[in-house]
């Protein structure tokens, strides 16, 4: 089947921090996005769980992007602008897509 | 005093509290009894929506008169003023410096709903009239005190505040909490008692029993928090915990009997200005201070002034408003 | 028409349909206000149980009479035909292709069990008795609908429709929604007043208060639909979206007369008829007309059609019935 | 042996067990009928806290006899013994290894808390009292069931056991249904008739209505398990799910008649003993026995003795507890 | 510690889609695949989020299936076959995995 | 953007599992990583899928942990001290960082 080249990125980032990034990112032209959801977690800033939260305060959500590799830059600096302060993890993969004309 | 006693321990001994120190007890002790957090969204929105409505039915009922717009307005004061002075015991009591101190003043000059459904319960059970419209001003009294805190860092020289935005601001004031909590004040009010009737065996009778869920869930998150934040509370930390409360149910004693409020609705404005938001500041703090510490304020906020207020704070309240005004 | 009207606004200021307009009016306004989807799954669990098993007590007491099999057979006929009047209007009104007006108009031969749901609780505060098997013919409504609109789509050359194969035949008629209601109706007829009995506590008396938290869902998912797909509004479809459920309607009061149903069962076939899918239909589209687009069937069913149900068809439907059925 | 037939019919069409039908049959027809996860776990939150708390208030308002002592060991016993029968059933009547079989043998040794809901709910229609303490008793059995079956691995060679690790006791011990449970019950005692006038509205009126909508979900579970884990079912192993309950009761018989416990009691010491886990031992036997095979424990547990005991056990037991015990 | 080579097969698709994929992928062979949730997203044809939404109609999921590399076409061929008329994205990775024998 | 090489490893592992895994990466001095939530899957023990489920008996979750390249051997063998009786899969991406100096 024939595969085109990409780019994966995962941006682990605070849920209140989610509707930011996804701003930043359509207007960095990325137009598209999936948003997972995530139980929980530990880094610098210690652990955390959702379980029984009400406050949207402590929990995250990981948005992954597929673009053409091209565009990557423009997409990690947007992405950069909004992370920049906040705790949350960018990482980047090289993967193969279908259908192309899609991203 | 023995009254005050009396009344205490039999406030600790309710269904409420004890659910609350099962969620604890349960989470220091790491068991893994936990409740799905839509389950807990679910809970918390049934007691916002039943809440707001049962507000607004009773200002449909009894009128409103002159005072709400007076009480609002000293919510939204109490709501500015409040940080105001957690700031300065912040500084002056623990070493946080200006950033982390400022994240917490929000939290204290901010209210917290269950805090006050507690009291409202409290009061209930004791047959003690309060204003409904005290719903509102507990809406009102979320979002000032987040400015507050903001303008403190922004002084300071506000480096460690992106500041507020315009996005953030509508963030704040249409948050879902608030806007449950007003929309259905006004849907009790629109609807009257008699809406009231055909929903009442939803949002009346079973209220407590669900309220009893909440503070279970509400003790579990506490203890977990206390148990991994735990090592932040040095007796400065804690000692603030417990004087604020005390500090700014004075102050809401103070406009309370100054607007002459009921020695219900007294009772309530002290409740507010006593409590500390764990739901809407901390989710405002992570956006505008994301460099100040949440587990500082969360485990102040949830860890130790919840559960002070709703064992021994609560009855005080009630007690010392119903003696002060008269009631 | 004064009683007409008088009827509606004071359905419009019940705690029901408020809730619904909190909804959309937070979704609006760009609230953070959500009901998680478990919890919102949870509650429409709740309702089908309690309304079909509610349905089926009704049956268990007062016997089946012959009209039953006619009424099932008359709610299968409307769901075929309603389609096609609604796939010609589409054709005539709007600029939508074949394949986006085939996918729309099944939606407005199957129905809307909230519809439904908030008919009978109108329909229980103004007293008036309806046929407990009305909750069947709901039921047996929901499928045929798809059919007819796969055909039109099949006729019309068929690009675009991936058909109806065995594997979505069986997903539509052992759809979670219809197995419920079916199963619970056919429980509440087994254990008749004495299961009732047992339960009403759970499904009678706190139902009306569910259904606002469940309204408030449903606003809020509507308003969004509207923000994002309103641009699709235009004149031609927001026509439709109101006239469709008046043809409809009538449709379904010609058969409610022609069986002879008492007023309340005449008032409920034109609901059902009048009101159209937002669960079962949309998801068989996406898999069966896959390029049919989404937000034009979902925002028309839910944004259009079913707030106009709600506010004015469901009193407008009940007044003609009692009129024309002489109730 | 009429009155019992009588009794099992009119057992089987409540709304309790037809709800459960109802699931298994949806399943089974592979409709995608669903409860999602987080309101079924909110569901059986609902009835640990309900159970624990009500047999609390009983504890409260009765008293202890000093049997409750005896009680509790006595389940204690029984949990420690039964997978011992369990197991050498096994390896007689099916071709299970020892590891399968051990960890089969300790679901049987402990209980299903759902199993005791559904009997507590039937004695309540028929007016027998039972203990409060039974609650205290079925937590008290949860556990020592698992330290038999690993016992029973180690003996033989301990191949595929991981063992028991102090990490693994504190999750067994402290497992949320177990916390939850004696919780409540504690939460029941201490605030007793008082503290039940509360919440009663919440926590009694509703229950059966809650327990249908959990049976259903049961069903639905129990039912994808059969139509996916079915094949393993066979002769031999679906004899042992149906003999080994009955065994277990004769046991749980015998103890509560030594105990002299009411004919209520008795009957619960019977269906404890005939139930199989399916909440904490099937976790536990994930952690220590990750190599016994699941679907075996799971189907037999959920698939064929929770219902066996739902529909035919619990009426069995209770009219044999009655006559035995000369209530 | 050994590694060994495989691919990693992300397909987000529509959840009403979910069991025609793995039907699909199991006729293909594919022995082990993982369903991850999806909270909402962006695409060509719009955003959408599932908070509220009792229709199965608007949500995603996301079917990961990590399998030798032999194996890709196979899968890709029969997923495609699935997702062809459909909304949603396939990409591949490549991962190194333990346990070979498993894949 | 400057980005930095790491690896990204995924283990999809028994819910039961999970605190057993997170600790025994916590001591191999793994400090960062997040937790999904897995709605159902399929493997060598059969389907399974949490909708209505209880019992944490049968779910699973998936542990994202993004490290330097060079500590990757020690993260595996203790992941694989702790899955290896148990089902599960543990998977291994080439991935870039933003921000090297959090892992
Ligand atoms: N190395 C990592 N791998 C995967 N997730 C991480 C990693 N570091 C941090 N995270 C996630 O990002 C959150 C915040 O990290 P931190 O900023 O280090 O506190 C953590 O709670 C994790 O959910
Ligand atoms: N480039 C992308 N990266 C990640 N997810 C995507 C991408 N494009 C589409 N999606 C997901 O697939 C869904 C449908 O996409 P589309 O077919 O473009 O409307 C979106 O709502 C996203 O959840
Ligand atoms: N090849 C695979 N790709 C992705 N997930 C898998 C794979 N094999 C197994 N899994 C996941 O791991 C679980 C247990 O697998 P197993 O040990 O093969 O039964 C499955 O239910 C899936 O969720
Ligand atoms: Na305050
Ligand atoms: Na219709
Ligand atoms: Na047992």
């Amino acid at each position: 089947m024939q595969t085109h080249k990409a780019k994966r990125v995962e941006i682990t980032i605070e849920a209140v921090m989610e509707s930011r990034l996804t701003d930043a990112l359509k207007k960095a032209g990325v137009t598209g996005f999936t948003v997972l959801p995530v139980l929980g977690g530990s880094g610098r800033s210690g652990a955390w769980n959702r379980s029984g939260q009400i406050s949207r305060a402590s929990g995250m959500v990981q948005v992954v992007c597929i673009i053409k590799p091209d565009r990557l830059d423009d997409l990690l600096d947007s992405a950069f602008a909004v992370v920049e302060r906040h705790i949350g993890v960018v990482s980047v993969v090289d993967c193969e897509v279908l259908r192309a004309e899609r991203f | 005093m023995d009254q005050l006693l009396s009344l205490a321990a039999e406030n600790l001994i309710s269904p409420i509290i004890l659910s609350f120190v099962l969620g604890v007890a349960a989470s220091i002790a790491r068991s893994d009894l936990s409740i799905p957090e839509a389950v807990a969204k679910g809970l918390s929105i049934y007691l916002l929506f039943a809440i707001g409505f049962k507000g607004g039915v009773s200002v449909a009922a009894h009128g409103i008169d002159g005072k709400l717009g007076l009480a609002l307005l000293s919510g939204i004061i109490l709501s500015f003023v409040l940080p105001l002075i957690a700031f300065a015991l912040l500084r002056v009591m623990t070493w946080m410096d200006r950033l982390d101190a400022a994240a917490v003043a929000a939290h204290y000059g901010s209210i917290s709903i269950v805090t006050f459904v507690a009291a409202t319960s409290v009061l209930e059970s004791q047959g003690i009239a309060s204003e409904g419209y005290m719903v509102a001003v507990a809406a009102a009294m979320e979002a000032p005190a987040i400015l507050s805190a903001l303008w403190l860092v922004a002084k300071g020289g506000g480096s460690g505040s992106k500041g507020m935005d315009s996005t953030l601001m509508r963030e704040i004031m249409l948050n879902g909490s608030i806007v449950l909590l007003v929309g259905s004040f006004f849907i009790g009010w629109a609807t009257g008692e008699k809406g009231l009737a055909e929903i009442a065996p939803f949002i009346v009778s079973p209220f407590k029993g669900v309220l009893c869920l909440f503070l279970l869930d509400m003790g579990l998150v506490a203890g977990r928090g206390l148990r991994e934040g735990g090592r932040i509370l040095r007796p400065g930390v804690l000692a603030f915990g417990v004087l604020m409360p005390l500090i700014g149910s004075v102050c809401g004693l103070g406009f309370g009997l100054a607007l002459g409020l009921s020695s219900g609705g007294t009772a309530l404005m002290m409740v507010l200005s006593a409590s500390a938001s764990y739901i809407a500041v901390p989710a405002a703090m992570r956006v505008a201070l994301p460099e100040a510490n949440p587990s500082l304020y969360l485990t102040l906020s949830l860890g130790v002034t919840f559960p002070f207020n709703l064992t021994l704070g609560i009855p005080l309240y009630v007690a010392v408003a119903q003696m002060m005004s008269g009631g």
